[in-house]
């Protein structure tokens, strides 16, 4: 078996998260008023910093083009990049995947109390749209949806026992990330609680 | 008058409107008492009584502050078993096992013992190993107990789900056939009728507001029924066990937290053991009445509210329906919780303290109905003789700072 | 189930987010070996359970995961107040 | 009966449905319940009671029934213990007693012995333990009441999340108008109004036939309601056959709903719950859940056709049925007349009697009286008289003097064939006080009524002591304005005014409790179990005193309605007996359920499949295909064992190890838990929490660490690699993964905050894949070209990044089997990619995979601990030969070290980790047994225990007292269930490492 070093030779075979979980159109769940599908091009960013120091958010916005989110809720420097406050010292850069290797470039220049790692591949990104999404997820969420998800916002809680992020995109669109060992399971409670939507 | 149970003045009661003797009679404190208990539970009552029978010492108060078997006695699944992995606490248990065996007519009171065995499952190997452990232990101990596999299990118990394809399948299981339950409430009354037939004052409605200790010696208690002067005094107060030592001036490494229970409606006799499981969460007994028995799990708060959280009983009945699919659409009827105080090598305390004359027996946490009898009877000579029981040795609380713990959960951590 | 206030996250949220995380203001002693037997022991396994008015740590597990402090009452279990780790320092404060 | 060209407001006469009721077929109509029709079809006997097996009819018409017990329907629907007057018809409803009235009863033959069997019976009697062993399971079989289900359910629940600025319990007039004035007033808060009942209205039906007004109301009401409804983004939620069933801390209530269907539901399997709970978060609470009517006490009141006077009127207007002819009203207070009125307007002959003297003057009796109703004033029923219906009472004259009741003069019969009575009215509390509120009696009302003040929630109607509904309108509307000041919508509030005494129930008299009657036999309190006067008098007698030993002694209110209609009265009778009143007595404490919940609404969906989230790793899919066997591990599904050929799990094993032994095995490491250290002060952190030294760990190296609690006792382990000087990646034991994160931020936050370190959990970010085996470094310069495997250059403990299969990978050569071996890790999507590259490349080697009992195997011979199997909370690191592993000289004091100089953890007699060699080498000990001394105790016990193959023998880990003292003697190892006749089992006590003692396979062989 000849090999060669060069990455070139390879096509090595990306399995997304849902992978497994997905109908034929790639689609999670597909009904009247409730679609949820995976986007499998998210790079997720954790990067730890205080936001106590002016510096840490000069950082930010030199390095990656973003501001650090005003506590409790996400902003986004662009279409690309967003930012999601988890806790007050961590932030999640989500990004396309292709640009992944641009922002771990900055570790080494991070100043000290700040610190960055790459987790794209523990999550896996839901994107829920339609009238039904949060009557699906009230099934299994007990955080407020209709009531404190307001836009922009981002909110890291549970789903029945999975610890997952959510965070409304756009008025009618909802992100979620599931670690990828419970996805099995999160797909599970989705599609059998979409049955009695 | 009616003293002593039996047929015969069953029946002349039911002839003659002959009146039964009280079998908690109310009495009012004296002044002074040789021993006071303080709490009315069940390992208080049989403290007492053991004290009056086996130690000669009669002039004893129990001061509860309710109710007597109100606390965790009157609100356990009743679950009696002796099949404990370490050697000092299955000698313990075991010492309580037998004096289960002769309890009803000891007491004069049917006490409705009802060995029907005890099976705690396996789910995982680990646990296996664990019981395989334990079991050995037990029987090299003179303890009856025997590992059982998921094909016996079925056939013991018919109803139960030992099917592979299911989140955490039986894999086994040891069987403790001299376990069983008991009638709760019985146990306390039973304890207090004999005591006070022998001369215990148990004095109901009675809070101990606080301890008089005079140069590191007790002398007595404050109640809300008035001040009480006594030589030694035992608490055996469960969940409050650190209220009371703080009126001592002392600490007891215990942390109080809400038990839960649930029972279902009654129904036709469907389950005629008692089947525990660790790893899935849930003890489930059917009660004489009909009703099923629920143990839940312990809430992670410290509370003194008898209630808990509706989580953990949601959990428990999931958990239940995976080993009894079939009683999904059977109905809960009442749930409840009781204050346990946990210990931090799951053992109790049985002890004399650095206040002399003052005796702590606690730290039964979830587990220490089954013990009642044993627990009471070697706490009644520790506080006669001012030295512990045999028995109660090891479980001196001094073993926190020597750090001979008994550490009867050990094998908790499941890991590889 | 107690719908608990987090500091951080500046949000009610339902139990299931969080765990119990034992007593406040229980300090690792500085130096242990300097310590007797007692008062190591003392340390590791003695609380004082109070009943009443308590502070304990929460954590926010399955939120921020930011500790956190809480007066919480054993009696009734109302939560009287919440802080951010260090802003209370002892029971006497606040 | 069937009233004939009734209106009532719930049944549907176009719809008629067929049921079966123990064997029998019967029609009834849509929106009846199993009981209305079952009265309709002149049914009056639903069930036998529990103790004395008395037939017993209906006495209620809502969940506060204690008699009519039936079972519903067979196999996986099969329901026991279901009220009739809580199931709704349906067509083909088939239902049984749940002990047949009709059938013989064995306990209703021992009648004449019932005498012998007081309060307490059993207490008394069977005590020798051989004699109550004997008898326990005969007296077993006679009590319960329906039989036990016997299949799964077929059905499915679920759980629902809501969250409401106010939730409104209850939807009678109370309800619908505190809802209404909370809406009204209002803008954007979120309203949830709940009720068990098919239709909103409560009680309030009664009134329609005989006040317009009260029909208008309800009709505006109602329409209003629903336009808020069909608003969008509508701020009310209506849970109808919804029963709030528990209230927790905080303003948690837990809702109980019933499929509109009821229980016909027949759908898809899956598609629709039938049952679902909704967990609601309120920011306030409303409550008007009404109350229950209490029945009066006389001589043999449990026969059938006695009931509650308000219940024959809602079975008369809400479903157009009564169960007799000829009916007497009996009470103490202006609600009989109610009925009387109503009967009357159907021409139905009535009787009233009223405890209550002549002096009292209503405008209703007066109306009564006018309508030629005969109305016995200041009279009593004594006894009720029937085999098992009523046939006629026993009446007598009554007088309230001072507070005693007394009897007076001879007593006359009167003949009928219902009697429906009223003894005043008990709020439901109930789930106020499921919180640990308390209530007070109120001489007033002649009631318990909930505490007065309580943060964030208001009480009104019937449960707040208001009678009439005009009243009940108000008030509800005044405590919702209560409501809204509290939300802060509204600074000033508005009160309607209120009729003068509307807090007085009906002019409800005195408690009756007169000792004449009270101390007759059959006076029933609870009816379901069968508790009497006389029970709860002995029980005092006795000693059994407080409210809750009289309870517990005679077993009032435990049955399945939780004594809501009989506790009062027994409350009563106890102070009566107790010369206390009512207050001191107090309630029992209420508790959920405040009306049963299956234990499948319980659950939700958190069965099955959905109990417990299963984890894989990515590379799961390659494992399935491969045929593993599986071993959970905390949540992950682990491969145990790849049998092949149909190879047992011995064969399999054997395989796999000789595999890894002497060529090439692979592995799926993936689920060990991963924690990213990063920061300044990560090896001052390290230090820290882990036993030993990490100040000096060069970047490209790894390093094994033990972790031990406060206690000093073991609680994890694994190897931690460091990226830079800044970077480390700690890996933890799989199933300790999160503990020992949760544990770390833990030390970081509360204590260490000073130390410039953060944790991120990334054991899902990686694949990793072992590969282990002499044959390792040939495989993966196949794999791996930018890498350099010279065993000089990439040592044993160190790591390289490089890319394998064009996969960017980070390479540390570790080893847990003591074989040259690499462990691979990748981004995690990339894992099934990559395993299945390296089965292919492996090939060449016959790369076997193997699961976690052959890792077993392979680390035991090695004698490398399994924390949580060789160790199990209570070991401390020398106790498993690691005292290499504590440092010496660090600074800071790391976590546990200062337990270890405690003197009981340094005893000789500890249990200390050995290795045990059998003498019969084929002989593999069971893990769990016990090594024992020459007096048979137990001195220790084995851990670990496996066949080697590479070694062909037996090897074990053990804990033995002092057994690091006892190298190579001799122990006995004991079989307790006896196993191939084997009993005691020579072993001699070794070092716990069998295999390459000197290390030396750890580079390979190249
Ligand atoms: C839900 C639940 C299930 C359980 N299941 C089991 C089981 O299946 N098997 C088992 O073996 N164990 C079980 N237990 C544990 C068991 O109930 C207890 O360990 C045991 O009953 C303790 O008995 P006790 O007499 O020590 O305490 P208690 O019965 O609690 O008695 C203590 C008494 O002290 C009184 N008291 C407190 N403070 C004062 C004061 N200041 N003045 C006067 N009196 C005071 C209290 O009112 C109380 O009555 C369970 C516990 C609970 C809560
Ligand atoms: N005539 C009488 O004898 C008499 C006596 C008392 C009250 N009332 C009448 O009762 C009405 C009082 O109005 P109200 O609204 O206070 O009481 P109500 O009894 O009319 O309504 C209470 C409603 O709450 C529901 N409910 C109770 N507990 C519940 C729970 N846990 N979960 C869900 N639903 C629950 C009941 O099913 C009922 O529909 C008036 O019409 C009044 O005249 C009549
Ligand atoms: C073993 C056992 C069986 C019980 N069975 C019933 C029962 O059949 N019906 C019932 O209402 N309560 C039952 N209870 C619960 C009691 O009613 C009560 O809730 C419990 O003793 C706690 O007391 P409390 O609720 O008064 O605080 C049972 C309790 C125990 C310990
Ligand atoms: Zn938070």
């Amino acid at each position: 078996m000849e090999m060669t070093s060069s990455k070139e030779n390879f096509n090595p075979e990306f399995r997304s998260t849902f992978q497994s979980s997905l109908d034929r159109d790639g689609l999670l769940i597909c009904q009247e008023d409730l679609e949820c599908s995976e986007l499998d091009d998210k790079a997720v960013i954790v990067l730890r910093t205080s936001k106590d120091h002016k510096k840490n958010i000069e950082v930010v916005n030199e390095y990656f083009g973003v501001d650090l989110p005003e506590a409790l809720c996400i902003s986004s420097g662009n279409n690309d990049i967003k930012c999601l406050w988890i806790s007050p010292d961590e932030f999640w850069l989500v990004d396309n995947r292709q640009n992944k290797a641009g922002i771990l470039d900055k570790i080494e220049l991070l100043p000290k109390g700040m610190s960055m790692i790459d987790n794209s591949a523990a999550y896996g990104v839901l994107e829920f749209t339609g009238k039904k999404m949060y009557s699906l997820l009230a099934r299994w969420m007990s955080y407020d949806l209709g009531g404190s998800l307001s836009s922009k916002k981002v909110v890291s809680t549970t789903l029945g026992q999975a610890p997952v992020i959510v965070f409304r995109d756009s008025e009618d669109k909802l992100l979620m990330l599931v670690r990828h060992s419970f996805s099995h399971y999160v797909a599970g409670l989705l599609k059998d609680s979409a049955k009695r939507i | 008058m009616q003293k002593k149970y039996s047929w015969y003045s069953l029946l002349k009661a039911g002839f003659s409107d002959q009146d039964w003797d009280q079998a908690i009679p109310l009495v009012e404190p004296k002044s002074k008492y040789d021993v006071i208990i303080i709490g009315g539970g069940g390992h208080g009552l049989a403290t007492a009584y053991y004290l009056a029978k086996e130690c000669g010492i009669t002039n004893v108060a129990v001061v509860e502050k309710g109710y007597i078997g109100g606390g965790n006695t009157g609100r356990n699944t009743t679950i009696i078993r002796s099949n404990y992995l370490r050697d000092e606490a299955s000698s313990l248990y075991e010492h309580s096992m037998k004096l289960w065996e002769g309890l009803s007519e000891d007491l004069n009171f049917n006490v409705m013992f009802s060995q029907r065995g005890v099976y705690n499952l396996g789910h995982t190997l680990q646990d296996m190993r664990d019981i395989e452990r334990r079991v050995n232990a037990n029987v090299l101990n003179g303890v009856d107990a025997v590992v059982v596999d998921a094909k016996e299990i079925k056939e013991q118990i018919p109803i139960i789900n030992t099917s592979k394809n299911v989140r955490y399948p039986i894999m086994g299981s040891s069987f403790q056939a001299r376990g069983g339950v008991a009638r709760h409430d019985g146990v306390a009354w039973g304890f207090a009728r004999a005591a006070s037939i022998l001369g215990v004052d148990i004095i109901q409605n009675c809070e101990v507001i606080d301890i008089e200790v005079e140069e590191g010696r007790v002398k007595g208690v404050k109640t809300t029924k008035g001040d009480i002067i006594a030589d030694r005094v035992g608490c055996v107060s469960a969940g409050h066990s650190s209220v009371i030592a703080k009126m001592a001036g002392l600490k007891v490494p215990v942390e109080s937290h809400p038990l839960q229970a649930f029972v279902s409606e009654a129904m036709k006799p469907i389950l005629h053991t008692v089947v525990m499981s660790n790893a899935v969460h849930g003890y489930v007994s059917q009660s004489d009445k009909g009703d099923l028995v629920i143990g839940a799990g312990i809430d992670g708060y410290n509370s003194y509210a008898q209630r808990g959280s509706a989580k953990i009983v949601e959990h428990c009945a999931a958990a239940i329906l995976e080993l009894f699919p079939i009683f999904s659409r059977v109905r809960m009827n009442r749930q409840w919780g009781g204050i346990v105080d946990v210990c931090p090598d799951a053992c109790p305390i049985i002890s004399p303290t650095k206040v002399e004359g003052l005796y702590f027996n606690c730290g039964w946490g979830t587990g220490g109905f089954k013990a009642t009898p044993g627990s009471g009877n070697v706490f009644a000579h520790t506080i006669a003789q001012d030295k512990q029981h045999e028995l109660a040795e090891p479980f001196h609380i001094d073993r926190f700072t020597s750090g001979a713990l008994i550490d009867e959960h050990g094998a908790a951590g499941v890991a590889h | 189930m107690f719908l608990i206030d987090c500091p951080y996250c500046k949000e009610s949220r339902d139990q299931n987010e969080f765990s119990p995380a034992g007593e406040a203001f229980i300090a690792r002693p500085q130096n242990p070996e300097d310590l007797s037997d007692a008062e190591w022991a003392d340390y590791v396994f003695y609380r004082s359970n109070h009943k009443g008015d308590q502070w304990e740590q929460w954590v926010h597990t399955n939120g921020c995961r930011k500790y956190f402090l809480v007066k919480r009452s054993t009696i009734s279990h109302e939560i009287i107040k919440v802080a951010a780790f260090g802003e209370v320092t002892s029971d006497s404060e606040l | 009966m069937r009233i004939e060209n009734h209106s009532s407001h719930q049944i549907d006469y176009s719809q008629s449905l067929t049921f079966i009721f123990n064997n029998k077929t019967y029609k009834g109509y849509k929106g009846d319940t199993l009981a209305s029709a079952l009265v309709a079809n002149d049914v009056l006997f639903f069930a036998r009671s529990f103790k004395y097996g008395r037939k017993r009819g209906l006495m209620a018409a809502g969940v506060e029934e204690p008699n009519a017990l039936i079972s519903l329907e067979i196999g996986g629907r099969y329901t026991p213990n279901l009220k009739a007057t809580e199931v709704m018809l349906y067509d083909g409803l088939s239902a049984v007693s749940s002990s047949n009235p009709n059938a013989l009863d064995f306990r209703a033959l021992i009648k004449p012995f019932h005498r012998f069997m007081p309060a307490g019976f059993y207490y008394k009697t069977f005590i020798k333990q051989k004699v109550w062993a004997k008898v326990e399971n005969s007296l077993r079989a006679l009590s319960g009441f329906s039989k036990a289900p016997t299949e799964k359910d077929v059905d499915v629940y679920d759980h629902v999340f809501h969250h409401a600025e106010v939730v409104v319990i209850g939807g009678g007039v109370a309800g619908i108008s505190a809802a209404l004035e909370v809406l009204n007033n209002s803008k954007t808060e979120r309203v949830i109004l709940v009720d068990e009942r098919e239709h909103l209205g409560g009680e309030l039906f009664n009134e329609f036939s005989t006040d317009d007004a009260a029909s208008t109301w309800h009709k505006d009401s109602i329409e209003k309601l629903f336009s808020y409804m069909n608003e969008d983004n509508s701020r009310l939620t209506l849970f109808l056959r919804s029963a709030a069933y528990a209230w927790y801390d905080h303003n948690y209530i837990e809702v109980l709903e019933t499929n509109a269907t009821g229980e016909s539901l027949v759908t898809e399997q899956g598609q629709a719950a039938r049952k679902t709970i909704h967990k609601i978060r309120a920011k306030e609470v409303i409550l008007a859940t009404g109350a229950h009517e209490r029945p009066m006490l006389f001589e043999t009141n449990d026969l059938a056709n006695i009931m509650l006077s308000q219940s024959v009127r809602r079975f008369l207007n809400e479903f157009g049925v009564i169960s007799g002819k000829d009916i007497v009203l009996y009470g103490n207070n202006d609600s009989i007349y109610s009925t009387a009125i109503d009967l009357n307007n159907i021409n139905i002959k009535c009787t009233v009697v009223d405890v209550r003297s002549s002096e009292i003057q209503s405008e209703i009796v007066t109306n009564v009286k006018g309508l030629g109703v005969k109305v016995f004033q200041g009279y009593a029923i004594l006894k009720a008289n029937g085999t098992h219906l009523v046939r006629s009472i026993e009446l007598s004259q009554v007088a309230l003097q001072g507070k005693e009741w007394n009897v007076s003069g001879g007593s006359q019969q009167l003949k009928c064939d219902l009697l429906a009575t009223s003894g005043g009215f008990n709020p439901v509390v109930h789930l106020d006080c499921h919180c640990g509120a308390k209530t007070f009696y109120d001489e007033v009302s002649q009631s318990f009524l909930p505490q007065k003040e309580r943060n964030n929630r208001q009480v009104c109607g019937s449960v707040a002591g208001v009678g009439a509904w005009q009243d009940a309108v108000g008030d509800a509307k005044n405590k919702a304005q209560l409501t809204l000041k509290s939300l802060g919508i509204v600074k000033k509030i508005n009160q309607d005014k209120l009729s003068t005494n509307y807090l007085n129930f009906f002019n409800v008299s005195q408690f009756f409790t007169p000792v004449e009657i009270l101390n007759r036999p059959k006076v029933f309190l609870d009816m379901q179990n069968d508790v009497t006067t006389l029970d709860v008098a002995l029980s005092i007698r006795e000693g059994y005193r407080s409210i809750e030993h009289i309870k517990r002694y005679t077993a009032m209110g435990f049955g399945t309605d939780q004594g809501k209609t009989g506790n009062i009265n027994g409350i009563a009778v106890a102070a009566k007996f107790l010369g206390i009143s009512m207050s001191e007595v107090g309630t029992t404490t209420f508790r959920p359920a405040y009306t049963g919940v299956d234990f499948g609404a319980m659950a939700g969906r958190e069965i099955g499949d959905f109990f417990d989230p299963q984890r894989y790793t990515t590379i799961n899919d390659c494992h399935v295909s491969s045929g593993a066997e599986f071993e959970v591990v905390g949540q992950w599904y682990r491969p145990w064992y790849y049998p092949i050929n149909g190879e047992d799990i011995h064969q399999a094993v054997n395989r796999e190890c000789l595999a890894a032994r002497t060529s090439l095995g692979m592995m799926d490491a993936s689920t060990l838990g991963k924690i990213d250290v990063q920061g300044s002060d990560a090896r001052e952190f390290l230090s820290r929490v882990y036993t030993n030294a990490w100040m000096k760990l060069a970047p490209g190296s790894c390093r094994y660490g033990l972790m031990c609690n406060e206690k000093g006792m073991i609680i994890d382990d694994g190897v931690s690699t460091c990226i830079n000087d800044n970077h480390f990646i700690m890996t933890t034991t799989t199933g300790g993964a999160a503990s020992v994160y949760s544990a770390l931020e833990m030390w970081l936050q509360t204590e260490w905050s000073n130390l410039d370190v953060h944790l991120n959990s990334v054991t899902d970010q990686y694949a990793t894949i072992a590969v282990v085996g002499p044959n390792a470094r040939n495989l993966m310069k196949v794999l791996c070209q930018d890498v350099d495997f010279d065993r000089q250059n990439f040592k044993f403990m160190q790591w390289r990044p490089g890319t394998v299969c064009g996969v960017d990978a980070r390479i540390m050569r570790i080893s847990f089997s003591g074989e040259l071996a690499y462990e691979i890790n990748i981004e995690a999507n990339y894992g099934y990619y990559i395993w299945n590259q390296v089965a292919l490349a492996g090939k060449k080697w016959n790369i076997t995979p193997y699961g976690t009992e052959s890792m077993h195997v392979l680390r035991a011979e090695k004698g490398y601990i399994i924390v949580g199997q060789d160790t199990d909370g209570s070991m401390t690191p020398m106790d498993v030969n690691m005292g290499w592993i504590l440092a010496k000289d660090k600074p800071f004091s790391y976590i546990g070290r200062r337990s270890f100089s405690i003197s009981a953890l340094n005893s000789e007699e500890r249990f200390q980790l050995v290795g045990l060699l059998t003498k019969d080498e084929q002989v593999v000990l069971p893990e769990g047994s016990h090594i024992i001394d020459n007096k048979s105790r137990s001195i220790g016990y084995v851990t670990s225990s496996y066949y080697s193959p590479i070694l062909g023998r037996s090897i074990a880990l053990a804990q033995l007292k002092g057994g690091l003292s006892k190298m190579s003697e001799t122990v006995l190892v004991k079989i307790v269930q006896e196993k191939q006749g084997l009993k005691e089992i020579p072993c001699e006590v070794s070092s716990s490492v069998f295999y390459d003692i000197n290390g030396e396979k750890v580079d390979g062989n190249d």
